[in-house]
């Protein structure tokens, strides 16, 4: 058996859920934007700058091999947490930052042209939308999308006419960050591999709530952000299979990542330096370490549950609210706790306001999925997003401020009085 | 009255329901259109000036577009106040910049200045919205149009 | 009269400089390579994170706006500390990240084409010089340099004939981070005006240690690092001319810098925001900014001229040891306290390793200046470099461990018995 | 013995300054070049093994480079541990191998394993080097050569 996740232990160690917000305790169902950071990455970053800190990878004294030590162990610990070899993985400023990389950098190898054709879906971020959508204006490749069914699954067998011959990409989340469906990794790379085109993985949203294996997974490349995973911001992997990397050529160039530099020309250091110009976030990726240590000493498989459970609660309580219409509504498809949502009659700005009121920290607009909400005749919704901290009673206290939306805003049924 | 009560007055929530100056006329001689766009949330409005024949006065307002309650009725408010306070001739061009160039600052004080009903009649209702920084981009949209509009007219 | 500057009072705020290092109290004569952190800044980063944090610029609750607002202030004060606006201020992760940018979004504007010239210094971090090279050979532009002189100034009579018609732009470092000396940058810029290129101001060695005034300094873009200036890692900046940044398309693309995106096309903001694509590094803008309001609280005129006691100290000390070769020793230009130089018949390394038995931390290598090196004839040196709250008494420890290093190593008159 | 004088013992910096087997000599019949640098000081070496005719023994290593005395003196001591230990005939290439690999599990041990005299000659003094991980690529600059040019030769 199974002990129940200690939710309550978990949360101890984040200082800013004790927050109040108008007297309300602040209830943060925010974590899909960006994530807490629990003590153990606030400490291990502060440590590392009071103790360690100075250049790495150069210069012979004793903070330098220290921080080198640090900086390269940090390597080795997020990327075992994906499953993966440190060769493998490249740290980045982000994962917009690890998606312009892979774009721009098969932009640079010369590796598209006229003819070729890019796939991305219609739930797609805008992070891994637009560098694409740069990079076949700029090489004249077609950019081409999977489109979303009416629940929020991703239409495959239109996926399966799309992706051809012609298909040199394909590039998809793992999980929506507007629909928390999980999408068929398995199958969209089937479908790729058949046709020898590149997988991209956007491990945004599953990586704080998945157990990743990226290896595993089949595809080539994948992203992730710290600060989405209870990490530091201005951090974030790219990951990629040795062969795939070692074909890529620098996106950004500068110090730390070339061996012989005239003042005509450079060579490149294999990867993952190759893909690391200039000073990087260093204390920073000691704190993502941190980060993805402080989640591995949980109990994750009793985390997972817990997340399960709270996810059939956002959704069984959002449903049986009046005049409430979820984005992405299917029972089909493993999920994570994250809800998008329209209210009929109230703007979702109004809507977020007035959970703000009641210390319900939501997020509210296009949540950077444009095409996605168009797909729907919406043009924002209210989003709530759950983390590893995040209880029940929380969920009940957001439902309980959602119920009372229409009512104060004078729309629906009992919509005078709730004012008076 | 709760911050969030102050905020959505009951007049906001009217003029949010019952829009003054909604549904675009016809472009006249002396009429400018201009779209404006809160990219953070996705509110828009496109709203349309005419000036008197002289080009000195404002002769109407009119306005469509989407967005919370807030951009909305303060849209409406602004076409509210231009009618009232301009009487059958309109309010002055000069008139009307002052006012938004007194609507900014107010909006952008946090709480500091607050909006005078006499000046502003019903938008003065707006004046809760200065202390919640996200949101004075909603309750500037159509002002900002405006004020562009009477650039461009 | 001035009072002179409180060094003490101002190392107090460090916590790192208590290390010991085998029982030597650590002497960090390493700040150009990256500077140490008062604890101003590692508390305003720690305290954003447990009071503040959550997604900027979105939603419309009060964690939100709250954390949008201190972003915000960041930048606007980091902006005055470079006399500048707001609006001319892009956040980047680092100087490398700035002139990447740059580059890159010149290349994808279509600005320059066969037969056009970039011209940059033999002096190049290589920050500044493989982008340009990336960029000369996407474009079939020429890559030109103005020579360096054998005291370690700029060839200004080279320059005034390498600029020309042909010019697009012209890169060069506002201090070289080998030699130290301040460049003549009104100079440069008016041989740049007057053809009407575009100049590009790498002010990483200067903003720690100079006034700044960016837009009276005539150039039209510059690029700091937060970690140079005790700032944290993984944030920097790009500050532009409003019609310079207006002129230049985005270089990465993502969330946060749009206004319509369809799955076809996307429309961008102005700038700044169109330059910084994706999650900022939030927390990091408000350490930065912490910083410069750190530095800013002390009699700055005093604690420049603290730095100038400072740099004589460690010119002059060094010039009277035997064996000792100095990279750039001028006295016919303002210089800041930074010294490269190179031991005869010891390698830099084995220097580095020696001094650092003492506490003494300086860089070794070719700090990522290895035309500049090869113009002297060398692979390495040894570079020392102080910071505000480095003492005279420092200065002393590190001559005096100079001393003691061609003994040590055998080389040298008085080479035997040294280590007896 | 301080930390400094244990990484830098008289026989490395005697090695340092009498290079055993420092310039290349031609290559011959069954001789590799290979050419090493560490990107991040700049210490590079060019060296050249020769095989017997049978191709199972080293029959010489000849280098030249330039870098901290203790790339050079590893170097040094590896020509001189080759021609001791080879004698005439010039030791097989398996056991030169074999003797790269156990130096790098010392040298990467953190100061763990110690490398003995017995096996090592002179090059056990370079026992040290292991505790200072920013130093261990320098010692290991011209064994990793000579790895690269067994498996091209
Ligand atoms: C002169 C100069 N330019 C550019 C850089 C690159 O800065 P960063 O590595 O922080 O991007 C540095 C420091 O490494 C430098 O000293
Ligand atoms: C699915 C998805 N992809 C990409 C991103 C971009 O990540 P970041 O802004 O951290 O670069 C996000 C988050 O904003 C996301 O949710």
């Amino acid at each position: 058996m199974t002990l129940p996740f200690d939710v309550d232990a978990a949360r101890a160690d984040f200082p800013i859920l004790e927050t109040e917000i108008d007297g309300h305790p602040l209830v943060y169902l925010d974590s899909g934007a960006t994530s807490q950071k629990p003590r153990a990455v606030l400490d291990a970053e502060r440590d590392f700058l009071e103790h360690a800190n100075s250049a790495v990878h150069r210069g012979a004294h004793t903070l330098a091999a220290e921080a080198t030590e640090l900086f390269e162990d940090a390597r080795v610990t997020v990327a075992e947490f994906v499953g993966a070899e440190p060769e493998q993985l490249v740290w980045t400023s982000g994962a917009t930052a690890g998606l312009n990389l892979v774009a721009g950098s098969l932009g640079y190898a010369g590796r598209l042209r006229e003819g070729d054709e890019i796939v991305v879906t219609e739930a797609e971020h805008h992070a891994n939308l637009i560098p694409w959508q740069e990079l076949a204006a700029r090489t004249g490749a077609r950019l081409r999308h999977i489109p979303v069914l009416d629940d929020g699954m991703l239409d495959l067998h239109a996926a399966a006419d799309l992706i051809g011959e012609r298909t040199k990409v394909v590039a998809f989340p793992h999980v929506s960050n507007v629909l928390g469906i999980v999408n068929p990794v398995a199958k969209l790379v089937t479908l790729s591999r058949a046709v020898g085109a590149l997988t991209v993985l956007d491990a945004c949203q599953s990586a704080p709530h998945l157990a990743l294996d990226l290896p595993a997974s089949g595809v080539d490349l994948a992203v992730f952000s710290g600060h989405k995973i209870h990490g530091p911001y201005g951090i974030g992997a790219l990951w990629g299979r040795d062969e795939v990397l070692e074909g890529l050529p620098p996106f950004t160039t500068g110090g730390s990542m070339i061996t012989t530099v005239t003042l005509d020309r450079a060579e490149y250091l294999p990867p993952p330096q190759r893909f690391e110009a200039g000073t990087q976030p260093v204390s920073q990726a000691v704190g993502l370490a941190a980060a993805v240590r402080w989640l591995s000493a949980h109990d994750l498989p009793a985390a997972r549950a817990h997340e399960a459970v709270l996810e059939r609660r956002l959704r069984d309580g959002l449903r049986s609210i009046d005049g409430i219409r979820l984005l992405g509504d299917t029972d089909a498809a493993e999920r994570i706790a994250l809800q998008a949502f329209a209210v009929d009659g109230v703007h979702a700005h109004d809507v977020g306001q007035f959970l703000d009121s009641r210390g319900v920290a939501v997020r509210v607009g296009h949540h950077c999925a444009q095409p996605l909400h168009r797909r729907y005749g919406l043009t924002a919704s209210v989003r709530a997003s759950a983390a590893i901290h995040t209880t029940e009673e929380e969920i009940d206290t957001f439902l309980d401020a959602v119920s009372g939306v229409r009512g104060f805003f004078g729309v629906g049924a009992n919509s005078t009085g709730a004012r008076a | 009255m709760s911050g969030l009560e102050s905020l959505y007055q009951e007049l906001i929530l009217d003029h949010a329901k019952n829009r003054r100056g909604f549904g675009l006329t016809e472009p006249g001689a002396r009429s400018a259109t201009v779209h404006q766009r809160n990219p953070i949330c996705g509110d828009e409005i496109t709203l349309r000036v005419e000036l008197s024949d002289e080009g000195d006065r404002v002769a109407s307002v009119t306005w469509e577009g989407a967005g919370c309650s807030i951009s909305q009725s303060s849209a409406s408010m602004l076409v509210a106040l231009l009618q009232e306070d301009g009487g059958d001739n309109g309010m002055p061009t000069a008139d009307a910049d002052a006012l938004i160039a007194q609507f900014r600052e107010a909006l952008r004080s946090r709480g500091k200045i607050p909006l005078d009903e006499e000046t502003f009649g019903d938008a003065a209702a707006l004046s809760g919205v200065s202390k919640y920084t996200a949101r004075v981009k909603c309750a500037m949209l159509a002002w900002v149009a405006l004020e562009e509009g009477l650039r461009q007219a």
